[in-house]
């Protein structure tokens, strides 16, 4: 093309009307990739107080209650004030609707919320064991869901970048609230009751970035935002992070607190870093047409869906559906 | 039947989700969505009208509430348009109610870098009072050869398209009469 | 494989309505008809109440309002394309256009949209209204749901701005309206509809490239008018959403278009994703587990 | 032709549509690619202001390849005339008919007329011509003919020499349109016309803004008469009007040279009688030879008693014209302050108007103005926001005229009719009062007149008698005592004084004072006591016609001629096409329409010796407004610039005409004043074509569009339409900015580089044209600089319209200058293209 020809009505483009994206951007704030990480780490810290209860390590269960009750505390002031209507969060109960993980997962943060507060509650001030006792469980069940059904929220769009990682990114959600977890009672807790939780640090950072890195693989052509501009920083910056936090504490966190809380830290931000990577990815992936088009045109040439459009004589029984 | 909605069905949505599990249907809709209704229904009355841009004349029809306009949108009666309009048409009801519409009289001074306001009855006075004095003062009873002319041409009157043929025939008889010659309409251009 | 069982009990979700549901109601757009007067982007606006943003000039053509969205339920596409220029082109043009006419006469011929030199595609998109509808399976607060025609709609009395709908919707359509917090969309004018009125935009659509009606009799009218622009040589019409295999079970608003889907803007094989949360589900519980599984490793591990 | 139907007319556009989709074709020639270009069969793209070249080809086509619909062209026309001796043609004057007189820059028709006929009253003036005044003929018969059609001086073969230049190739060489492209043209209209097709043509300003504009039509007049398309169904030239009752506005006119229904403004003369005036004015055959009784009714509805057979029914007191008083020539009086007071209503000439200084700059002349319209628009504001207060030409300060700003009443607000392009009167209904101190025309003007006769009630000037006699009591309705419209409509229908009953139509009309009517053409309006105009049985429960919905004038027609849409026997020309025809049962006209024909006149009726008016007519003519019943091919009288259509280059042109040595209309009406200089042709300095144009989305001057949100986001910006190869040449830059340049100003737009403009080969040269919307100017919601201030006033001389369609200009990329630079910066053009004279 010459500059003349560009400069004028753009020449229809078989690609997009005018190079618009097809998809629009999502409107979520930054508050959401921060409610990622507070949810994940309540929902794990709850499940690495119980079983810290259950292995009789009290002072890490005590730990992990409260590190479970700080996370689940900022969790709702987040969420509320991504909300168009604020006013309106109760209507996020209105109804229970499977095919929305976001219905689903305001209801297991409203339980978990409730057992958290009680456990927690008795926990460090001593009231109710029995209450205390009996919500223990359920706020450790509920933690493990909570602290993934976010990555299925994502996965539940027409992003290309999330959807395609249905089947992984639960476990980049997964790797990194363990990690979370574990490096925030590392942190919190002294090392002799800490080991633990190094572990949990050091093996759910490992995981994270593991997963992050399968699933990056596994998306194919649509992970490129993983690559490229900010999500592409951020997806480095996770990585480096978590492995050299995991480092440290595997090295030096046995014997120094210091090296413990520093690992802690890192590994802290790495898993901010990761579920932000995932969150600006979603934008960048939704903002260019070619990976909403480009992949369907694909499906349609490899003849594995016919596509919305048929021309005059092309059968109107599809045999594609069945054959999913 | 949106009264038999008002009766039934409206216990909390989490409740009618029994009869529609996945929450997608009658059980997520809310009481007003139950009962609501076009405002052409409410309106007070219809009148037929004719839409005021173009010559084509698509029928319109103006739905009242308060005295106030609230509708305007094709009328099916019509064989011209078939209840059809066009984006000008179909913005007719804006340009009726537009915030932008002048509602009240405006004067400006010779010299002067203000408007005033003024009365439209007053206004209409010192109007006349100008026709007069303009007709006197450019009076041709004749021309040069003695024929009669009986016309001024002091005066001069151009109309717009969208005048009503009664206006136009009020407007063309009045300046008539008062021997005023110059009097167009966008018809010339 | 689950998502499938799904799917049906979203469609049936209409059936929620017992004896009160009413014949599915949509558009069938005939791009082939359009001559781009955007009438429709007004009339919904002036009907709904929809406010107007005063954009720059774009270039793109003689569309100015660019995309669907919170504030434009009805959008004018505008697509000027290259054909061969000159008097042979031309001529044969309307030599062929007689022959043809002949050959399916009463029906007569279309050149759509087709001149000397160039090819000018208008083209009037809305919400899809989808069988299997994103917007609506994602919706937290119920805001959004299926009415008693088939249509799907937000209730804005209901709406929390969650904007989970936002990116769900595979065509782009819904989107969250600044100054108000809430998300917008074309309603298939519900309201109207209550009261047995079509839509304003397909009431002011001056050629009736706008149709409105039930949809299995708009899809039966499709299905001749395609058949017939086959005969009368306009190989490259093609039916957009008509038939309920597609990703997203059916369109409730199909179109005609003359060029591909993308073209106007469209994706070409759309999906309603929520098809998939079964997967979706299974893989947040695998998560979970690992999750659970991962901290019992790390807790009752042996010790070193 | 000359028509963006689509984009202009969009609702009236379904019909096109549907006929397209029943296998009509449709064939769209236009400088532009539009969105009517986009909907039809054809599109092509021509020189602007070249459109006389073009049909002048297509009549060569049909004429060479003897296409014409002879039995058609042999009654219904008048091929057969045979011409006068004297008469000359272009051809052999080199561009000028015979009786051309350099001085006056005007014709004398007298040798254009029928040989043998009275030319006694030929020297009617443009004001004057309505088609048929002066035609006398002895029983509306041709008195010299030949049925063969072969005589040399038969206008059938006149008709031939005169187009024989008009070939293919020089359709290609002037128009740009390939021959073959012309040919398909051609061929295509003639293969669907005869007695089984017909052929409509649709034109809009794109052919009456010109300085040829009225030949134009005629151009297409003659095309349809020799292909029989007149006065049969789907046929016809139909003049798609702009606005809601412009043609309202034309029937009961507020123009300077016509009363209501066509009758002429008198004229200065010895002996100003009616019965002179009527003389005249009206042949003694055809429907004008009622001329008399028509023009008493009227005066009889303006001063009811005071109006008596001893004063001439105060013929008198019509003010004589003798001149041209049209608007254009009114406003270069303003300019000379030779007029004191203006009044503006639901008009903005300031953005509507060609050279729109000239008329900012005019109005700062006046003593007063009144400018009534719903919105504030840019002719009430001149004084304080025009772009001459940028520039510094004028300054509030120095303006000594006194503005009234009047809101006005919307149609939602008052009860009234507006007459649509194909002639129907529709009633609106009044929904709601208008608020606070909106009031509709009929309120202002009724007691306007109301305190002046007040004021002037104990004058004993003879002047104030005109306005002291009229009938003036009209009944009032409401809060704000809103004179009755219906009244008013009743006045226009007309009454027997005697019996006080309604005029049913106009053949009841007497030239004692025994009748009334405001407006002959209007008579059965309001007929057995009913507003005929306020009818509204639906469409879809009537016939196709729909003759119950609305009424259109004349006598409720849809079709005027219709008479012609049978053969000469009165059977339909065939099954396919019948509208109306002959029932000898009956002995009647019958059909789907009102016969536009003495009802019981049989198609062998023959005039008796005595017979005048419409008896005059033999049963088989059927355009019964012409003395001799025929269709005017030639038109001996009533166009000032020549009997026949004839091929002139635009006032501003690059080329040079390749058919005479007379490069424009000789007869156009140009105005030599510093404020409107012209663009030389063959400039150099303007080597682009420019055309202005309206969009969908906006209306005219904007006053109604600009104004509204929802229609200002859809057309934010003006904007010029180039082509590659122009932006090519200026280096303009799509979505960025040019500065348009004519002698007269500068004006800005975006660019919007497209395929959709071509430029054309045209005389082996390749021209570009320039279009621009010209909806814009400096106040609303959206805002631009005005189109209209680039045109110059050159009118056609038969109805004074200007020529904004066709003009020449230059471009450039980027912004224009502001304040005083921009004046230099035309000045300097000014002088490149060596025209004197500086901007007053």
């Amino acid at each position: 093309m010459s500059p003349r020809e560009r400069a004028m009505v753009p020449r229809a483009d078989p690609q997009s009307y005018y190079g618009q994206p097809v998809l629009k951007q999502p409107v979520w704030a930054p508050e959401v990739p921060f409610y990622f990480f507070a949810g994940g780490m309540a929902g794990a810290s709850a499940g690495l107080a119980f079983a810290a209860g259950l292995r009789g390590n009290s002072e890490l269960e005590r730990r992990a209650w409260s590190v479970a009750l700080v996370g689940l505390a900022v969790s709702p002031p987040l969420l509320i004030s991504d909300l168009g209507r604020p006013e309106r969060f109760l209507n996020m109960l209105r109804m229970f609707k499977v095919s929305s993980p976001m219905s689903v997962g305001s209801w297991i943060l409203a339980a978990f919320g409730g057992a958290t507060t009680v456990a927690a509650g008795s926990e460090l001030t001593g009231l109710y064991p029995a209450a205390g006792a009996l919500a223990k469980p359920v706020a450790a069940a509920l933690g493990m869901p909570l602290a993934t059904y976010t990555a299925g929220l994502l996965a539940n769009t027409s992003v290309p970048v999330w959807h395609g990682a249905r089947h992984t990114l639960p476990f980049v959600f997964a790797g990194g609230s363990a990690a979370s977890a574990g490096a925030a009672a590392t942190i919190a807790t002294g090392l002799g009751s800490a080991a633990p939780a190094r572990r949990l640090a050091v093996g759910g950072a490992l995981a994270a970035v593991g997963a992050a890195f399968v699933m990056e693989r596994s998306l194919g052509e649509i992970g490129e935002p993983y690559h490229e501009q900010a999500a592409g920083k951020l997806t480095r910056a996770a990585g480096a992070l978590n492995l050299a936090g995991a480092a440290l504490i595997a090295a030096r966190g046995r014997r120094s607190r210091k090296a413990a809380i520093a690992g802690g830290a890192l590994i802290t931000a790495g898993v901010i870093a990761e579920r932000w990577a995932v969150f600006r990815a979603g934008f960048q992936s939704a903002a260019d047409p070619k990976y909403t088009v480009g992949p369907q045109r694909a499906r349609v040439e490899r003849g594995e869906s016919r596509g919305a459009a048929r021309r005059a004589g092309a059968s109107n029984v599809g045999s594609v559906s069945e054959s999913v | 039947m949106s009264f038999k909605h008002q009766l039934t069905g409206r216990a909390p949505a989490l409740l009618r989700q029994l009869r529609d599990p996945l929450g997608l249907g009658k059980s997520a809709q809310s009481k007003r969505s139950a009962t609501l209704t076009p405002r052409t229904k409410t309106a007070d009355r219809m009148v037929q009208s004719v839409c005021p841009y173009c010559a084509v004349g698509c029928g319109q029809r103006v739905y009242v509430k308060d005295e106030k306009v609230i509708q305007i949108e094709g009328d099916p009666d019509s064989p011209i348009s078939r209840g059809r309009l066009c984006p000008k048409g179909s913005a007719t009801e804006r340009y009726v109610n537009s915030p932008l519409r002048e509602m009240k009289l405006k004067y400006r001074r010779p010299y002067a870098t203000e408007w005033e306001e003024l009365d439209l009855d007053t206004a209409t006075d010192m109007i006349a009072d100008r026709v007069i004095a303009a007709r006197a003062e450019t009076w041709e009873h004749a021309n040069e050869d003695g024929l009669p002319l009986n016309r001024t041409r002091g005066i001069a009157f151009l109309g717009g398209a969208t005048l009503d043929t009664e206006e136009n025939y009020l407007i063309k008889k009045l300046f008539t009469a008062l021997g005023a010659v110059q009097i167009e309409n966008q018809a010339r251009i | 494989m689950g998502h499938r069982v799904l799917t049906l009990d979203t469609r049936a979700s209409a059936e929620s309505y017992g004896e009160s549901a009413r014949p599915r109601m949509g558009f069938f757009t005939d791009t082939s008809l359009c001559i781009g007067c955007k009438a429709c982007e007004v009339a919904c606006k002036e009907w709904n109440h929809v406010p107007a943003d005063v954009p720059e000039f774009s270039g793109k053509s003689y569309d100015n309002t660019l995309s669907l969205g919170a504030n434009t339920w009805r959008h004018v596409a505008f697509v000027e394309q290259r054909k061969p220029v000159g008097a042979e082109a031309a001529a044969e043009d309307l030599v062929e256009a007689a022959e043809r006419a002949n050959a399916v006469d009463g029906f007569g011929i279309q050149t759509y949209q087709d001149g000397d030199g160039v090819r000018w595609l208008m083209s009037s998109d809305v919400c899809k209204h989808c069988t299997s509808a994103a917007c609506l399976d994602v919706c937290p607060t119920g805001a959004l749901f299926r009415t008693e025609f088939g249509t799907v709609v937000v209730q804005d009395d209901v709406c929390n701005g969650c904007g989970y709908c936002v990116p769900a919707c595979p065509f782009g359509v819904i989107d969250r309206r600044e100054d108000d917090g809430r998300v917008w969309k074309c309603t298939l004018c519900y309201d109207r509809l209550r009261d047995d009125m079509e839509p304003a935009c397909a009431h002011a659509c001056p050629t009736d490239s706008i149709q409105f009606g039930e949809l299995d009799e708009l899809r039966e009218r499709a299905e001749r008018r395609l058949e017939r622009m086959a005969e009368a040589g306009q190989t490259e019409a093609r039916l957009y959403g008509a038939d309920p295999e597609d990703g997203v079970d059916g369109f409730g608003a199909f179109f005609l278009l003359l060029d591909e889907p993308e073209v106007y803007g469209l994706p070409p094989d759309p999906v309603a994703t929520t098809r998939d949360v079964g997967q979706v589900w299974t893989g947040v519980l695998a998560g979970a587990a690992a999750l659970g599984a991962g901290i019992a490793a790390a807790v009752f591990g042996r010790r070193r | 032709m000359g028509s963006n139907m689509a984009e202009c007319h969009p609702v009236g556009f379904q019909w096109v549509v549907e006929a397209k989709e029943r296998g009509a074709k449709v064939i769209h020639i236009d400088p532009r690619y539009t969105r009517t270009s986009a909907a039809a069969d054809l599109h092509v793209p021509l020189r602007a202001g070249s459109d006389i070249a073009f049909l002048g080809g297509v009549i060569n086509y049909i004429l060479e390849n003897g296409r014409e619909f002879r039995e058609y062209v042999e009654e219904y026309t008048n091929a057969r005339a045979i011409i006068r001796e004297d008469f000359q043609d272009t051809e052999d004057l080199d561009g000028l008919f015979s009786g051309w007189d350099p001085d006056t820059r005007t014709y004398d028709p007298e040798s254009w007329g029928y040989a043998g006929a009275d030319h006694g009253q030929w020297a009617t003036s443009g004001e004057q011509t309505h088609g048929a005044h002066g035609v006398e003929l002895e029983r509306g018969e041709l008195p010299r003919e030949d049925e063969t059609l072969e005589d040399p001086n038969c206008v059938f073969q006149i008709l031939k020499r005169h187009f024989s230049r008009y070939t293919p190739e020089v359709v290609e060489a002037l128009c740009g349109v390939p021959a073959e492209t012309f040919l398909k043209v051609a061929e295509t209209l003639c293969d669907n016309s005869g007695r089984e097709r017909t052929s409509a043509f649709v034109y809009s300003v794109g052919w009456t803004q010109h300085t040829v504009g009225v030949q134009y039509i005629r151009s297409a007049a003659i095309v349809q008469l020799l292909l029989g398309n007149q006065g049969r169904p789907g046929g016809g030239i139909l003049a798609l009007r702009g606005h809601a009752n412009i043609q309202g506005s034309t029937d009961i006119p507020t123009l300077y040279n016509i009363l209501p229904s066509y009758i002429p403004m008198p004229e200065p003369r010895e002996e100003p009688t009616l019965a002179t005036f009527a003389e005249m004015q009206g042949p003694s055959t055809g429907a004008w030879a009622e001329l008399r009784s028509y023009t008493t009714s009227l005066l009889k509805a303006w001063w009811g008693d005071a109006a008596t057979k001893d004063n001439d029914f105060c013929f008198g007191r019509i003010p004589k014209i003798d001149g041209d008083h049209s608007n254009y020539a009114t406003m270069l009086r303003m300019l000379d302050d030779e007029v004191k007071g203006f009044f503006v209503v639901g008009e903005n000439p300031a953005v509507g108007s060609a050279n729109g200084k000239l008329q900012r700059l005019a109005m700062a002349h006046l003593d007063w103005l009144v400018v009534r319209d719903t919105n504030m628009i840019e002719t009430a504001t001149f004084w304080c926001d025009s772009p001459e207060i940028e520039t510094g030409e004028l300054s509030p300060e120095e303006i000594g005229t006194e503005v009234f700003f009047m809101p006005a009443a919307a149609h939602t607000e008052k009860d009234g009719t507006f007459t649509n392009t194909q002639r129907l009167l529709q009633w609106h209904h009044k929904a709601v009062e208008p608020p606070e101190e909106c009031r509709s025309e009929l309120h202002f003007f009724f007691h306007l007149g109301r305190k002046i006769r007040e004021k002037l009630a104990d004058s004993s000037e003879d002047r104030d008698r005109g306005v002291l006699d009229l009938t003036w009591d009209y009944p009032t309705l409401g809060e704000h005592a809103e004179p009755d419209a219906e009244t008013i409509l009743q006045e226009i229908n007309g009454r027997n004084l005697e019996t006080g009953e309604l005029i049913r139509a106009y053949d009841e009309l007497k030239d004692d004072g025994s009748t009334s009517s405001g407006s002959w053409l209007h008579t059965g309006i309001y007929a057995d006591g009913v507003n005929q105009s306020a009818r509204k049985k639906p469409g879809r429960e009537q016939t196709w016609v729909a003759p119950e919905w609305a009424w259109s004038w004349p006598k409720n027609q849809r079709i005027m001629y219709n008479r012609a849409s049978a053969d000469p026997e009165g059977r339909p020309w065939s099954e396919r096409k019948k509208y109306m025809w002959w029932d000898a049962e009956k002995d009647c006209w019958t059909g789907f329409d009102s016969p536009d024909f003495t009802r019981d006149k049989a198609p062998d009726y023959v005039p008796p010796e005595d017979a005048r008016g419409l008896a005059a007519l033999t049963g088989r003519e059927p355009f019964i407004v012409h003395p001799d019943g025929l269709g005017w091919l030639f038109a001996p009288s009533g166009v000032v610039d020549g009997p026949l259509p004839t091929h002139y280059e635009p006032q501003e042109s690059p080329f040079e005409n390749p058919l005479y040595t007379q490069q424009q209309n000789p007869t156009r009406q140009l105005y030599d004043r510093a404020a409107n200089p012209y663009n030389p042709s063959l400039s150099e300095v303007f080597p682009y074509v420019l055309t202005s144009y309206r969009l969908t989305e906006h209306h005219t001057a904007g006053g109604m569009s600009r104004t509204i949100g929802y229609l200002s986001e859809l057309q934010p910006e003006l904007f010029c339409e180039v082509s590659p190869q122009l932006a090519a040449e200026r280096d303009l830059v799509h979505g960025d900015w040019a500065t348009i340049v004519t002698t007269r100003t500068a004006i800005e737009a975006r660019v919007l580089v497209t395929d959709r403009l071509k430029p054309l080969e045209v005389q082996g040269r390749a021209v570009n044209q320039v279009g621009l919307p010209y909806h814009w100017g400096q106040r609303g919601i959206v805002t631009g600089d005005s189109v209209n201030d680039l045109f110059s006033l050159a009118l056609d001389a038969n109805v004074h319209i200007q020529e904004v369609k066709a003009a020449t200009c230059e471009v450039l990329a980027g912004r224009r200058p502001r304040g005083r630079a921009l004046l230099e910066f035309v000045d300097e053009y000014r002088r490149k293209a060596g025209v004197t004279g500086h901007g007053s």
